[in-house]
């Protein structure tokens, strides 16, 4: 399995973001995009994600599954986490389960996983900002997706939070999963960098 | 020629319909030259725009 | 299916949870039908002549209100990105969404109607004609107004501009609905005839409306 | 010159400038004859004089659906292929068919009131193109409210489409409900019931309306087009004239808004 | 004072940019009195009984359709708390938001009432009674609707119940509003008594409204 | 001046946060809020800033300014950023020194000392995650208060942007303000560390 993207400009607002960018993640690989604010990380990850359409190339994911374009086998996690504050954690969690659907997971058990599971019946409103982030993490373990894209995935973590998602990424990959991530800070975990802007 | 009872009824309505063409004609005129004036302006300030792409690249 | 079913489950909850949505429609309904009687005065057959076309007028513009932000909520914290990216066909999860607040917001309109049409002075026949147009009609409300959530979510625009471009699509609704409980009431004219218009109408809008959303989802996230 | 070509807005600029001069020149020769014409017609003998309100009401209201129906072409340009000429296209046919339908609803009026001895009344003919009228203003609007073209194109092409619904509504309300409106007498089945004296201007003035909206159009798309190309100087002037910092982005330094339809 | 005409200058920039402006508020106005004929049926006479309500409750749906969410934006963003924070008291700020959102939103539909008279068959007296008592009365709608808006930010907090008591103090001034130009129109009773409450109310939700609207902000935010 | 609360507790949504907690920062010192998340650190800001009522204590500023409240003489840096999408970066700094008012700064070099005085034209809608936390930075710069509350301030930022704010922190407190910010990473220069969480 191979994800790559060939030749892709992005343009933003009548901006042209970046251009003639190729990237590429095999399976059990973990790219870390990194670059300076406003270089065009986030725009990246939504082309791939299939949320913004490139002015030009276009991406695949080669020897997945073929039924399925990347963006249904991909999980994102971006700035906003997708929670709903007037439901439940576990309320939060088993929608995205069951909408997301394919290969799911216990919901208690990825709870669990993320170190959330005495706090399941509290709203989403009264988590705090890496609680929140936690909960985003469960959903990405809730369903399987081979390919995670992830944005700033660390932050608002605190130190055994980050440790406990660099084991998951670790799980992930030796899953012969993808992890794309854009970071300004170190994965914890051997990846090959794409670094953005400077050189434009 | 004779318009009948309701002669003003059919002036106004023609009188109307030349306005509102004059008016759009007018307006697109104007604006023509609007454009055309600061596209002078911002290409006498040094701008200037790559010529020669094809329409395969300009979208 | 069962994607579907979580997604409308989950917007339900919302709606009745949070409250806001589904009870301000009904209570804005409440208000137009109490103003009436001041404003047209204390003529008791006018009024009930004028009674259809009332509550028609309330349920339309109550779902109005609630509509705008079907898509915008999502848009902003994130999980609208999620819905597209889905394995779910976006033209359904929008027909979900738009059913969902359907079930929320515009079927206890329609339980209300037999209570507001005692306070118009409309008989049992005249009431469960208007309760019948308006369980026809509200969905093709409610799938029109779906595009102008749509287009709210991908202008960053909010509000009156979509009310003004969606209630041009509505006003057919809104005359075929009102043409047949008048016609139940009064009429010369059956009642069949406006009224498998609007089932028409309505019918029409559930195919029309999720594509159109979701076209202008799709090409106007980013 | 092929399709391609024409798609290609500096060749189209070039274009626009050779044919116009022509076209409205064409225009204001159809409109003359037109004119006299009308203005010789006899009258009818039911209607009198006002007769010859038709000749401006029915172009006009012909034109109203016609535009739109320009607007809809250009709207699946825009959302199928993407085509920026069709976002431009669609734009700037908006204000001329909002104008043409005001002018369709103001002569109908003044024909009404001698005809139904009122200016207005609610049925299904008149209020059609009252919304007709209400989504033009609509769109209109959209595109005001919304900075970016690109965005604003393809929220307005999904509407155009929807409201081009409203197009059958307009043309067979007179037959679907009885209205105070005379049925079609010209586009109908089993050919023209109108008699020739009125036919042939009815059908000049149309002509020469309908070249006088390819006129406007054509030119009002040239100046969209220049707008388009002023503002992508002017965000490339926005963006030549400040000094990059290092983490400031430079990656957006190349070719800002050079990816604009204004430069081509 | 420049704090507050930061902040009222602030919203309505934001009001004209993201509804539209003024001239949305007029077309939105435009199409709901367009909708009414369709309702009611083409009985001008009826009609321009009907205008001066139909006139109101446009009105009242154009603030509602943006009231409601005039603090939850500032909430969402955070704002809220650093207005809630600043050395102006929460009860001006509150005050120069409702005036902001009367401004973007109610004013330009009085000024629009003349060409939306005409629509509806009123002549000039009968316009400008409605003008007028617009005028007077769109105040109150908008500072009484801030309550409301200033629950709904606490909403999560149980606060749905007196949100929903809300929208009901707004049903005087628009039974006022009606009764007043009716009386100016036609009635038998005098346009100065039902306009005299209208004002009365106008000041008192003046006072009211920023008071109760600070007052739930600041015990409601967490 | 120093800032000090005594004893307090916070309860919120029903559970107590924490109790019996003594704060206090004195002019020219910075104080790191750290533990675990969910621990109270982002709660503990708000009740400093007033937006949170403590269950028990108080927070009192001695030696500000005596007619100004303590939320009157801060400046609170959440995680949500108070921008309006629809105004440009320009206007959302400006409205926000208007609004603020007091001792005031020009605009334009604000933005400058953010690296983002290019961006000044464009709509905040437009500005990537890194660019808008830069733009609530210049907030801080664009008004004099001698108190900074900042919740996890460097999230988002590149290592240029945490870099500069380092810089501008340490002016601040140079200037006689206070500091105190909830973070995971380290804050770059010398503060005094409060714990929470782990113990209760
Ligand atoms: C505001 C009022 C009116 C509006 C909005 C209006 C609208 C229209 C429209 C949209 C058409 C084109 C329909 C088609 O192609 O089938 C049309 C055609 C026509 N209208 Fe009107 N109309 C109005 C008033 C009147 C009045 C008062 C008369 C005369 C008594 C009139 C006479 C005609 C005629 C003769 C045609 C040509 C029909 C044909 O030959 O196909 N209209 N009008
Ligand atoms: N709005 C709220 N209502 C009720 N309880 C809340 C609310 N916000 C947070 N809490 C609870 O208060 C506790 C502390 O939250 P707080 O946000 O202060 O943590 P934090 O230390 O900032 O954590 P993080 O490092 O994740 O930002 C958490 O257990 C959380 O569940
Ligand atoms: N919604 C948008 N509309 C238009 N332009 C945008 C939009 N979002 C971002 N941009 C622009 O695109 C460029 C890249 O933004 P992007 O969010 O991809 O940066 P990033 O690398 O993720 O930065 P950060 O490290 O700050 O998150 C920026 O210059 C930004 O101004
Ligand atoms: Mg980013
Ligand atoms: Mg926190």
């Amino acid at each position: 399995m191979r994800l790559s993207g060939r030749n892709l400009t992005c343009v933003r607002g009548g901006r042209q973001v970046f251009s003639g960018l190729d990237v590429s993640a095999a399976a059990g690989e973990a790219l870390a995009i990194t670059g300076p604010n406003g270089a065009g990380k986030t725009s990246l990850l939504r082309v791939i994600a299939g949320l913004l359409v490139p002015a030009e190339g276009s991406v695949a994911l080669e020897g997945g599954d073929n039924e399925l374009s990347l963006p249904e086998q991909a999980h994102y996690l971006g700035h906003r986490d997708a929670l709903k504050p007037a439901l439940s954690v576990r309320e939060n969690l088993s929608f995205w389960r069951d909408f997301l659907g394919g290969d799911t997971q216990d919901t208690q058990q990825c709870l669990a996983a993320v170190a959330l599971d005495h706090a399941a019946h509290l709203p989403a409103a009264y988590l705090s900002a890496g609680q929140r982030r936690r909960l985003s993490i469960a959903r990405l373990l809730s369903v399987r997706r081979p390919v995670w894209l992830l944005d700033e995935p660390t932050s608002a973590l605190d130190a055994a939070g980050q440790a406990l998602f660099v084991g998951l990424m670790r799980d992930h990959l030796a899953g012969g999963g993808i992890v794309i991530a854009a970071t300004h800070l170190p994965l914890g975990l051997d990846a090959r960098e794409l670094r953005m802007g400077g050189t434009g | 020629m004779s318009l009948g009872p309701y002669a003003s009824f059919i002036v106004t309505s023609y009188a109307l319909v030349t306005a509102v063409v004059l008016l759009l004609i007018v307006w697109i005129v104007a604006d023509y030259r609007r454009q055309q004036a600061r596209l002078r302006e911002i290409e006498a300030s040094g701008v200037t725009r790559r010529s020669g792409r094809s329409a395969a690249d300009m979208r | 299916m069962s994607a579907l079913a979580a997604l409308i489950r989950r917007d339900i909850r919302i709606a009745l949870r949070v409250g806001g949505g589904a009870l301000i429609g009904v209570l804005f309904f409440l208000t137009v039908t109490v103003l009436m009687p001041f404003a047209v005065g204390p003529d008791l057959a006018l009024l009930s002549r004028l009674g259809p076309a009332i509550l028609w007028l309330g349920a339309l513009l109550a779902s109005l209100l609630t509509l705008d932000r079907l898509f915008t909520a999502d848009h902003e914290d994130g999980s609208l990105d999620l819905i597209v990216m889905s394995r779910t066909p976006l033209e359904l999860a929008c027909a979900a969404k738009a059913l969902a607040h359907w079930l929320a917001a515009g079927l206890p309109l329609i339980v209300a109607t037999p209570v507001l049409g005692l306070l118009l002075n409309l008989d049992g026949t005249a009431t469960l004609a208007v309760a019948l147009t308006l369980l026809a009609g509200t969905p093709a409300l409610t799938f029109t107004g779906m595009i102008g959530a749509a287009l709210a979510v991908t202008l960053h625009r909010g509000g009156l501009l979509l009310a003004v471009l969606v209630l041009p699509l509505s006003i057919p609704v809104l005359i075929f609905g009102v043409a047949a409980s008048q016609a139940a009431i009064s009429g010369p004219m059956s009642f069949g005839t406006p009224f498998s218009i609007l089932c028409a109408l309505s019918l029409f809008s559930l195919v029309i409306g999720p594509f159109a959303a979701a076209a202008s989802l799709r090409h106007g996230l980013d | 010159m092929t399709l391609t070509d024409l798609a290609n807005p500096t060749r189209f600029l070039a274009l626009t400038t050779r044919i116009l001069p022509w076209l409205a020149g064409a225009t204001a020769i159809l409109l003359a004859i037109g004119l006299y014409q009308s203005v010789m017609a006899p009258d009818d003998y039911q209607q009198g004089a006002t007769v010859k309100i038709m000749f401006i009401h029915v172009p006009n209201a012909w034109l109203s659906m016609f535009v739109w129906g320009v607007m809809s072409i250009a709207a699946l340009g825009t959302l199928v292929w993407r085509h920026p000429l069709a976002d431009v296209a669609a734009k700037s046919a908006a204000p001329i068919g909002a104008a043409f339908t005001f002018l369709a609803l103001v002569t109908g009026s003044l024909w009404g009131r001698p005809m139904w001895g009122t200016y207005w009344e609610w049925d299904a003919r008149l209020t059609s193109v009252l919304i007709l009228f209400l989504m033009y203003l609509g769109l209109m609007a959209l595109w005001r409210a919304v900075e970016d073209p690109s965005r604003a194109a393809r929220a307005a092409a999904v509407l155009t489409l929807v409201g081009a619904i409203n197009i059958p509504i307009i043309k067979f309300s007179v037959d679907w409900w009885n209205t105070l409106h005379q049925p079609a007498s010209v586009f109908r089945a089993g050919g023209p019931t109108l008699d020739k004296a009125f036919l042939w201007p009815l059908l000049v003035m149309a002509i020469a309306f309908s070249l006088l909206f390819i006129t406007l159009h054509l030119a009002a798309m040239r100046n969209e087009i220049l707008r388009r190309r002023v503002r992508s100087l002017q965000m490339m002037q926005a963006s030549s004239s400040r000094t990059f910092s290092a983490e400031a982005g430079s990656a957006s330094c190349e070719g800002n808004g050079s990816k604009e339809i204004g430069i081509a």
